[in-house]
């Protein structure tokens, strides 16, 4: 991914060799946490990566740098990767000696600490928001409904020891462990708080740093607890080394932990936060660079190389619903996939730093040891700008465009109500799906609404959206099936559903939810997803890749428009940088500041 | 007290309209959201009175003693407190609906102020034709309308001027114009030249008079210009505080009033004589709030002659200070509200200069505490 | 013997407005002695206050242009600066106006409102000041002087309102007090006490009075010397015996035989016809002569000047006196009492 | 007094109770997608969903969920007092966050309202009294300018100028007073004259308009008869009556403004209640949104509270009423 | 007539007068410049999606999606005098109904009128407005049982739902006045109904405060449309609105300055003309209101 930017593992612009010490400072306009910060339910990728990169240390991990390599899971907390026994269903971990918990804790990380952290994960309070990766454990569902006090897949022979029994064989599992809900959680502390979101104030680390502050903790009882004091969530996060952290256990491949501190700290001025980046005052920013301030650097042959841009495994895409008129009719599904001036839209977003033209549905590094889908594009255009005779050529085919001259010209195809969301760049958007639709003989009626509203009101199936560009997805991990799951008919719900296509859908459901099931109905792709679930290795690759390519040519949920890149502004005073595949952001892990150079 | 029927007029015919007992209290509220009573304004306290067919009955009294209230009370724009009001001997005290509308063209009111009374954005013809509009009275309505203004001596030309074309005077002609519309028999005169210049007060008066005559109207006419009324009225009411103090002929109210107050309004008023020393009855303070009206005969705070009585220019006779006097004939056709009505010989200008300012502001405080 | 406080001579004041020249008063002259009430009456509009406005200088000059003489004590005021008039107005020229209600500054005390007149003139304590509001509060009869300077104006009524207004414009014992329409405003019974309060300390005080009224009676009760005014012009002057008992012009007449009377009954008003004049448009010739039952040939031509016709008793029309005492005789005829 | 006082709080109560219900059915009952939807993660199960509503409060029906937010309102909660619960975003306290809110707002309505104040009264005062003149014309002129511009129009126009192009100013975003007075101030410097231009316009409007009436009153007429110098009859007599109205104005400007500074706060990014408001209630914060609700509405009842006790204390015509 | 002497009052009628041209000349100037309102122009914004400044063929300059910024003015109009005139409208309508009824029958139905009026005076009305419209955009059948669906009709409904207290209260004070007027007083004793004095005798002397007023709320109004599109809560994309496009610009302001400027001049401009037409009719009609 990403050739558009800059190497990513090069040093950072200046020629100081990286060293330790300094305080890596990031700007950001808000934190953004949906699950308070607290590992069992937090679901911001950029957490992610700060738990993984810096702070918690789960039994797999990453080597935090960019592509290929960034993708590969690897032992963290367990001495090696198992091979799963019993037919794929046992996996027997044995954890590292040395680790141990930052102050006040102060205590080595033990099986049980792991297995604490499933049982949060099961604990309903907790509200584990992607809980449902480890539902296949045996023992959980019992567990979670309270008729078990454990869970009786997970077993810890001993303090080194961790053994999980799957129900199925579960080709993806180690990706699974590296998840941060699953690092350890020191039960004296994590066990006060078992409401939504709390512990993230309450955080106790194992990996190099900790929250500031989080030894002054009293935790003498759960009622002495006062937050730790490094962490405001409306201001700053900011955090030190710890001094448990015993490098010895780790390997530099995977952290290096090279600055003091970090500090992530508020700054609600977009605008100001690159102001503070050119001038030494920060070194990095969360938020993605403004096409302006991108367009002035990239112009800049002395500042280009602190300009990254990095692929994100992430798809932005339009969805038809094929429950509703006129998608139901998949001419007209291919129809809109001709007509999209993906060019214009990725323009929308600033232009061809900010991501690869998206030409299926999961981005190409989900597809690791495949070749499938090199060079694929079912719709190529010129310029990627639309095609209006190829349009029209599929529109033909379509039973809404009566006259058959390539228009659409049925009642359906007027005023669609197509879901957008409020802020830029999508607003940007709007004018060219506009634009490229009106030219195939589809009006649409475009709601703007903010993000969340958006995806709530897109996730009620009786709102009945018949189309939408208010979405994106990302990986969870580096496998397909984190995408696929939008297109099993088995998950669909009647609020809170997030295939938005409806790819799937029965009757029987469409029943349920007070809808219109469609006379030629839905296409359904759900023994696909569950044979490629089993597989293992380049086989998996191969069987997710061939249910992309159907996707695209058979099913046509969706117009993937762009592979959204992960853009970042570097300051003065960084030495050393590298993007973290996994996490989508910087890889903090490996970078470095030189203090003399900040401000 | 009889309240079953009205009582005949002085003349002894039936009276064209009688209130007996009228009272009307006006609540003073108080509150955000909801309106609680916190008190009320006792503007006419049981007024019984009567006017015959054709007669002028003047009303006078200060500015605030309920002038207004009463004509519209006999208007039937306010709904008395208690009280009945009987007209052509039928009681319209409650009256609502078909009832009451024709009633409405039978009484009609004539205002002070005749800027306020007109509304300006309707032509003169709108206005005198609005009572002919509203009760559907047939035939040629503009020629009805221009015969009233030259009846009341406006250029019937004029038909489709707006009021403030007009000066006031004129524009009270155009106010007695709608109230002759419907051919009523009483109309109550509210003031109706207090507001004009005196050399314009005389054409009104005049008018008013002729109409009278040609119409045989019979008016209630209010006003606090004591020679206008003394012009005009038959009989003359005198009110203090809502309450009649004295009702009687004009020439014996104005030569031989019986209550300390009429002889001291009546004293009061410049003369124009050009006679220098003439001694008038000063009397002290004000009128009292009707808001807070004394206990007992409401005029005892200021009253010169309860000074006589009680030998004492601080001291008033205790039932001066706690019962309130009603009229009552004290001669034929002579009504006066008094516990002590004036003696020949009183002599209440010594009284009321005797009286300082503070006993009077002291009485009130006691009377009303 | 007279002793002239203010003689005005030929007064103007004329204001530019965008439909024309206002001659709100035009060629107005008169004396006010020591010792005397100058009762000026005449109808709305006629200019009264603003010749007195401009006896104290409350006139703006930019909005009028105002020619003449007024000669306060020998001194002409229309040749004083501002700050000269500010220290006649309120110390030797009191004035007080119409409506108590309105005149007093509603948020400040009756007391301070006082006191601060005196603090303008004369350099003694706030406490001082304060004692001396207090005892002339006493001088006009408001009990409990002390309490009552202490309140707000609102707290008063009507008739206390005036009588705080005529303790302000006496507290400075000044020479001549100016009191436009005192009492209209009032109750009757209230208006008498306020005539009273004004006459009395005229007497005690021994200084000039002039009281403008729109109402004969009230002028005739306190007056010595009356002038009656039309249009921005005396149309008579004389004497309040002069003026009452042998009223010489047609409009005095009209008023006089117009307004029904108390102490007797008159069996017919005989009304002015018509109705005011407007300022702007001013009738040509005899302004009152549209109105007028005796006009002849030059009322409405030429101007007729006020000329005294014996006694000091002047007036500006062109009958001669033998005809005005004969529609005197006629008119005041038909006010004789009826039997 | 006392009873009056104690009937508007009353009615602040009332006030506060119909407010929140409505923002209740506006954000609870009308919209058709479901709040909780947002912490489920990207895949929610029907059960993680039920979860999240647990945890929020969202499973109980909502007239249960209003009476259950005025009783914690009323009783507190695990927050203490008055219980203005956790916001469904950062699953933090509300409370100490509306403190800090509330103090970059009411900075910016203060220093707002000084500048206003010391911009609009002089104006309206020196117009009124050289009414006519070329000054009166030319800043009754600038005022209608400022009141005719759009504040964010304004408010991009100086940060265009004043930051991106000359410099002076460092853009936009709150500095705390405590961590550096200086950089505070130069922060607050624009939107607080943005806010007050509008604002001055408006005073120097009125102050102008009730100084005029105010000059024809009678006693100032009374004023000039008792021979006090022209400056007292300004400074004592037209400026107490011409100014009393703007004080209640300002009482009721301060109040609604608490809420009502919404687009100032986001041209200037400025971390207030308005910005906080909008960004909870275009995310469905319902906690967040409520507690400035609540905030708001109190502030408005409560100023206009104060507004009529100042107007009574000013004007004695009122107090003994 | 005062008002033609007002050479300022009369110089905003002659530029409302320009605006009402421009706004249905509109399809005139998109005609002439060959540039359609929602037409983009790829060749108007460069490689990162950022708009070009003013040329010859774009006077001033494209937006972010490459749109002739001019065309797009004189679209906006529109929605400018549509939303200030119709949402005032609809807000005096309201507001003269109300108050017309709280002054005259004063009581109960008084109080209920007065406190609504105030509740919603001192509501947020931004909250309210962003919560009213996400409800009423999030589904197909917009809101209140379907009738309302997000766009102009309910930015109007939002606006004038927000100001009709405004004109009730003023309406109610002016009712509560005439009330007592004596005339109102004859005509009930000559027998009118409560309805004919309402319409025939109070509501023709409210004529001046209505025009008054409603003259003052429109460049208001307009004003709120612009807040509401500036907070992205206003009239659909595909309609141009002054608010929305400087709303547009806030995030490129100094990289693009023809986008905030034009858009906040024509604002300005019409707002202030609207003012001054206010005012001079004030002066006109209320000649007691002189200032
Ligand atoms: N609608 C009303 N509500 C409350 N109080 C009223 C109302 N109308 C009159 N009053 C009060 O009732 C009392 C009598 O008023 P009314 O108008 O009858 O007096 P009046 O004798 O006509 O006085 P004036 O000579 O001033 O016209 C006054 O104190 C007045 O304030
Ligand atoms: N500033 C002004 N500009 C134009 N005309 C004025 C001005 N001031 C007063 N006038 C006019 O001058 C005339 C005389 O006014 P003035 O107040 O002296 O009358 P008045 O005799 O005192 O009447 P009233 O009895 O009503 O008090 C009036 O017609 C008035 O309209
Ligand atoms: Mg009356
Ligand atoms: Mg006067």
């Amino acid at each position: 991914g990403g050739d558009d930017s800059g190497d990513s593992d090069t040093d950072g612009g200046g020629d100081t060799a990286a060293a330790k010490g300094g305080i890596y400072r990031v700007g950001t306009t808000d934190f953004g946490f949906n699950g308070g910060f607290d590992p069992s339910g937090e679901y911001l990728g950029w957490a992610w990566g700060l738990y993984s990169n810096l702070l918690t240390r789960q039994l797999t991990g990453y080597r935090h740098t960019e592509g290929a390599a960034g993708s590969e899971v690897l032992p963290d907390l367990a001495e090696a990767i198992p091979e799963a026994t019993d037919g794929g269903t046992t996996w027997t971990f044995k954890i590292k000696k040395g680790v141990k918990f930052a102050p006040p804790v102060n205590r080595e990380v033990t099986s049980k600490d792991i297995a604490y952290a499933f049982e949060r994960i099961g604990t309903g309070s907790v509200v584990a928001q992607y809980g449902f990766y480890y539902n296949d454990i045996v023992g959980m569902a019992e567990f979670k409904d309270g008729k078990a006090k454990t869970i009786a897949g997970i077993t810890t022979p001993d303090d080194s020891t961790i053994v999980f029994k799957t129900t199925k064989p579960v080709g993806d599992f180690p990706f699974r462990l590296a998840m941060p809900a699953t690092g350890p959680f020191p039960k004296e502390v994590a066990g006060c708080f078992t409401k939504a979101g709390e512990y993230g104030r309450y955080l106790i680390a194992s990996g190099p740093y900790m929250i500031k502050g989080s030894d002054a903790l009293d935790i003498t009882s759960c009622k002495t607890m006062k937050p730790i004091s490094g962490f405001n969530p409306t201001k700053q996060l900011s955090l030190v080394r710890n001094p448990n952290y015993d490098a010895a256990t780790d390997s530099t491949e995977r952290r290096e932990a090279l600055p003091d501190g970090f500090e992530f700290i508020i700054n609600t001025n977009d605008k100001d936060i690159f102001d503070k980046i050119e001038a030494g005052e920060y070194e990095d920013s969360v938020d993605a660079v403004p096409p302006d301030v991108a367009r002035r650097y990239s112009g800049d042959d002395a500042l280009k190389d602190r300009l990254k841009g990095n692929q994100d495994d992430r798809t932005n895409y339009i969805y038809m619903n094929l429950a509703e008129a006129p998608f139901d009719d998949v001419n007209v599904r291919k129809a809109v996939n001709w007509i999209m001036d993906k060019d214009a839209l990725r323009k929308a977003w600033g232009g061809p730093f900010y991501g690869e033209i998206a030409t299926h549905i999961a981005p190409a590094t989900l597809y690791p040891g495949s070749t499938a889908l090199d060079g694929y594009d079912p719709y190529a255009t010129e310029n990627s700008a639309g095609d209006l005779a190829k349009a029209q050529e599929a529109m033909k085919a379509s039973a809404y465009d009566t006259d058959k001259d390539g228009v659409c010209d049925a009642d359906a195809c007027k005023d669609v109500l197509f879901m957008n969301r409020s802020i830029d760049p999508y607003v940007k958007m709007t004018p060219i799906i506009r634009d490229a639709l009106g030219k195939i003989g589809i009006t649409v009626k475009v709601r703007e609404l903010p993000t969340g509203p958006a995806y709530e009101s897109s996730g009620v199936i009786a709102n009945r959206i018949q189309a939408g560009s208010n979405a994106g997805w990302g990986k969870d991990y580096p496998d397909a099936s984190t995408f696929m799951v939008l297109f099993d008919g088995r998950n669909i719900l009647p609020t809170g559903n997030s295939g938005y296509a409806l790819v799937g859908l029965t009757a029987a459901q469409a029943k349920e939810f007070k809808i219109d099931y469609p006379k030629g109905g839905v296409p359904s792709v759900d023994a696909d997803i569950d044979k490629c679930s089993e597989e293992v290795g380049n086989a998996r690759s191969d069987c997710w890749a061939a249910l992309d390519k159907k996707l695209m040519e058979e099913v046509v949920p969706w117009v993937p428009y762009l592979h959204v890149n992960n853009t970042t502004l570097l300051g003065p005073a960084v030495t050393k940088w590298d993007y973290d595949q996994f996490s989508g952001e910087a890889a903090y892990a490996h970078v470095a500041v030189d203090p003399s150079k900040q401000k | 007290m009889s309240t079953e029927s009205p009582a005949p007029a002085a003349n002894g015919v039936e009276p064209l309209v009688a209130v007996r007992n009228l009272v009307k209290r006006f609540p003073i509220t108080r509150g955000i959201l909801f309106q609680r009573q916190i008190g009320a304004v006792h503007a006419v306290e049981d007024l019984s009175l009567s006017i015959a067919p054709g007669e002028t009955l003047g009303l006078v009294g200060e500015s605030g003693c309920g002038k207004s209230t009463t004509a519209r009370l006999m208007a039937r724009l306010l709904e008395p407190t208690s009280g009945s009001i009987h007209f052509e001997g039928e009681d319209i005290t409650h009256l609502a609906g078909r009832a009451m509308q024709h009633v409405r063209r039978r009484v009609q009111i004539v205002f002070q102020d005749p800027y306020a009374s007109l509304n300006p954005r309707q032509s003169v013809g709108q206005i005198i034709g609005a009572p002919l509009r509203i009760h559907h009275v047939e035939g040629d309505r503009r020629k009805r309308v221009q015969e009233l203004m030259e009846q009341t001596g406006l250029n019937p030309e004029h038909y489709n001027r707006y009021p403030h074309e007009f000066s006031g005077g004129q524009r009270q002609r155009i106010g007695i114009a709608r109230a002759l519309a419907l051919n009523p028999s009483l109309i109550v005169c509210d003031e109706p030249v207090s507001a004009l210049d005196v050399s314009i007060q005389a054409q009104i008066v005049s008018l008013l008079t002729d109409l009278q005559r040609e119409h045989s109207l019979t008016y209630l006419f209010i006003s606090h210009d004591l020679g206008v009324v003394r012009h005009v009225s038959d009989r003359v009411a005198v009110m203090y505080l809502g309450r009649l103090v004295e009702l009687t002929d004009r020439d014996t109210l104005y030569e031989n009033p019986r209550h300390p107050y009429t002889a001291a309004l009546i004293s009061a008023v410049p003369h124009g004589t050009g006679s220098s020393g003439r001694r008038r009855i000063v009397l002290q303070g004000d009128v009292p709030s009707p808001a807070n009206p004394p206990a007992g005969c409401p005029f005892h705070p200021r009253c010169p002659k309860a000074r006589i009585i009680s030998g004492d220019p601080a001291v008033v006779p205790e039932r001066c200070a706690t019962e309130v006097p009603q009229a009552a004939e004290i001669t034929p056709g002579h009504q006066v509200a008094c516990w002590y009505p004036l003696e020949p010989g009183d002599d209440l200008i010594a009284a009321a200069e005797a009286m300082a300012p503070e006993t009077v502001e002291q009485a009130e405080e006691a009377a009303t505490a | 013997m007279s002793d002239v406080l203010l003689e005005v001579r030929d007064l103007r004041v004329h204001f530019p407005t965008a439909d024309g020249v206002v001659k709100a008063v035009d060629g107005v002259s008169f004396t006010v002695e020591r010792g005397h009430t100058l009762g000026v009456v005449g109808e709305s509009g006629s200019g009264k206050s603003i010749t007195f406005l401009t006896v104290m200088g409350l006139i703006n000059r930019k909005s009028a242009i105002v020619s003449g003489e007024v000669l306060f004590e020998g001194r002409n005021l229309l040749e004083a600066t501002n700050d000269e008039l500010r220290h006649i107005r309120g110390d030797r020229i009191g004035m007080i106006f119409q409506d108590p209600m309105t005149s007093m500054h509603p948020m400040y005390r009756v007391g301070d409102q006082i006191a601060e007149a005196i603090l303008a003139h004369r350099s003694v304590s706030k406490g001082d000041a304060r004692a001396r509001a207090v005892e002339a509060l006493r001088l006009v009869g408001i009990p409990a002087p002390e309490q009552r300077a202490r309140q707000y104006p609102h707290e008063f009524s009507g008739g206390m309102r005036q009588r705080a207004m005529i303790a302000m414009a006496l507290v400075l014992d000044p020479d001549l007090l100016i009191a436009d329409e005192p009492t209209t405003a009032l109750d009757v019974t209230v208006q008498a006490q306020i005539l009273e309060v004004i006459d009395e300390l005229k007497q005690r005080l021994n200084i000039g009075v002039a009281l403008i009224s729109h109402s004969l009676a009230t002028v005739a009760d306190v007056s010595q010397d009356v002038m009656v005014m039309y249009a921005g012009r005396p149309i008579e002057q004389g004497t309040r015996d002069q003026v009452f008992t042998a009223p010489l012009h047609p409009y005095a007449l009209g008023l006089l035989s117009s307004v029904p009377r108390v102490d007797r009954r008159v069996e017919r008003l005989v009304p002015i016809e018509g109705s005011p004049p407007s300022l702007i448009h001013v009738p040509s010739g005899c302004a009152f002569h549209p109105r007028c039952p005796y006009r002849f040939a030059p009322c409405d031509t030429e101007r007729p000047d006020l000329r005294d016709r014996g006694g000091g008793h002047a007036d500006a029309c062109h009958l001669s006196v033998d005809q005005k005492a004969a529609n005197r005789r006629e008119r005041l005829d038909m006010q004789e009492p009826v039997a | 007094m006392g009873r009056y006082i104690i009937r508007r709080l009353l009615w602040t109560v009332l006030v506060v109770v119909l407010v929140t219900l409505l923002t209740f059915v506006i954000f609870f009952v009308m919209p058709k997608g479901d709040p909780a939807l947002r912490f489920a993660g990207k895949s929610p199960t029907p059960e993680l969903i039920q979860e999240v509503k647990e945890s929020l409060g969202l499973d109980k029906s909502v007239p249960e969920q209003y009476g259950l937010f005025l009783e914690r309102l009323v009783t507190g909660d695990e927050y203490g007092w008055p219980g203005l619960g956790k916001s469904f975003q950062t699953k933090q306290a509300v409370k100490p966050e509306l403190v800090q809110r509330a103090q970059v707002t009411i900075t910016l309505i203060i220093g707002g309202a000084l500048l206003w104040l010391a911009i609009g009264i002089p104006v309206g005062v020196i117009s009124a009294l050289r009414r006519g003149s070329a000054l009166d014309r030319i800043s009754m002129g600038t005022a209608l300018f400022f009141v005719s511009a759009p504040v964010f129009w304004l408010g991009l126009l100086s940060l265009y100028v004043f930051w991106k192009k000359l410099g002076w100013l460092p853009g936009t975003g709150y500095v705390s007073f405590g961590s550096d007075p200086g950089a505070w101030f130069s922060h607050m410097i624009l939107p607080w004259m943005v806010l007050a231009l509008l604002f001055a316009a408006i005073y120097a409007r009125v102050v102008r308009g009730n100084m005029i009436d105010v000059m024809t009153e009678d006693y100032i007429r009374t004023a000039r008869a008792k021979g006090l110098s022209e400056r007292r009859i300004v400074l004592k007599h037209e400026l107490r009556t011409g100014i009393t109205p703007v004080i209640t104005l300002l009482a009721i400007d301060l109040g609604v403004l608490v809420g009502g500074t919404i687009v100032t706060e986001t041209v200037f990014n400025l971390q207030g209640l308005g910005n906080w408001l909008l960004v909870a209630a275009q995310n469905n914060d319902l906690p967040v949104t409520l507690a400035v609700t609540v905030l708001v509405a109190i502030a408005v009842s409560l100023f206009s509270l104060i507004a009529d006790i100042l107007y009574a204390i000013l004007d004695p015509r009122v107090r003994y009423q | 007539m005062r008002f033609r002497r007002d050479r300022w009052a009369m110089a905003s009628l002659v530029f409302i007068g320009l605006l009402v041209i421009l706004a249905f000349a509109a399809p005139l100037i998109a005609t002439i410049s060959g540039h359609g309102p929602n037409e983009l122009f790829r060749d108007m914004t460069d490689d990162f999606g950022l708009p070009k400044g003013p040329n010859g063929s774009f006077w001033f300059g494209a937006d972010g999606s490459g749109r002739d910024v001019l065309v797009r003015i004189a679209y906006g109009a529109r929605v400018s005098l549509i939303v200030g005139v119709v949402a005032t409208g609809v807000a005096v309508l309201i507001g003269v109904t109300l108050g017309l009824i709280a002054g005259y029958r004063g009581g109960v139905i008084d109080t209920l009128i007065s406190r609504t009026a105030d509740i919603v005076l001192s509501l947020p009305l931004l909250l309210f407005a962003i919560g009213i419209v996400t409800a009423c955009g999030s589904s197909r059948e917009g809101c209140f049982g379907g009738t309302v669906q997000p766009g102009l009709t309910l930015v109007i409904i939002v606006i004038a739902l927000f100001s009709w207290p405004y004109v009730a209260k003023i309406v109610r004070g002016a009712v509560l006045s005439l009330r007592e007027r004596e005339f109102v007083e004859a005509s009930r004793s000559v027998g009118a109904g409560d309805l004919t004095i309402m319409f025939r005798e109070i509501l023709p002397n409210l004529v001046s405060v209505i025009i008054v007023y409603a003259s003052l709320l429109v460049p208001q109004n307009i004003l709120f449309e612009a807040y509401l599109s500036f907070l992205g809560l206003g009239v659909p994309d595909s309609t141009p609105s002054w608010g929305r496009m400087i709303s547009d610009a806030s995030d490129i302001f100094d990289v693009a300055w023809w986008l905030m400027l034009f858009p906040g001049i024509f604002l300005l401009l019409t707002v202030l003309a609207f003012n001054l037409l206010g005012d001079g009719l004030r002066d006109a009609l209320d000649p007691k209101a002189d200032r």
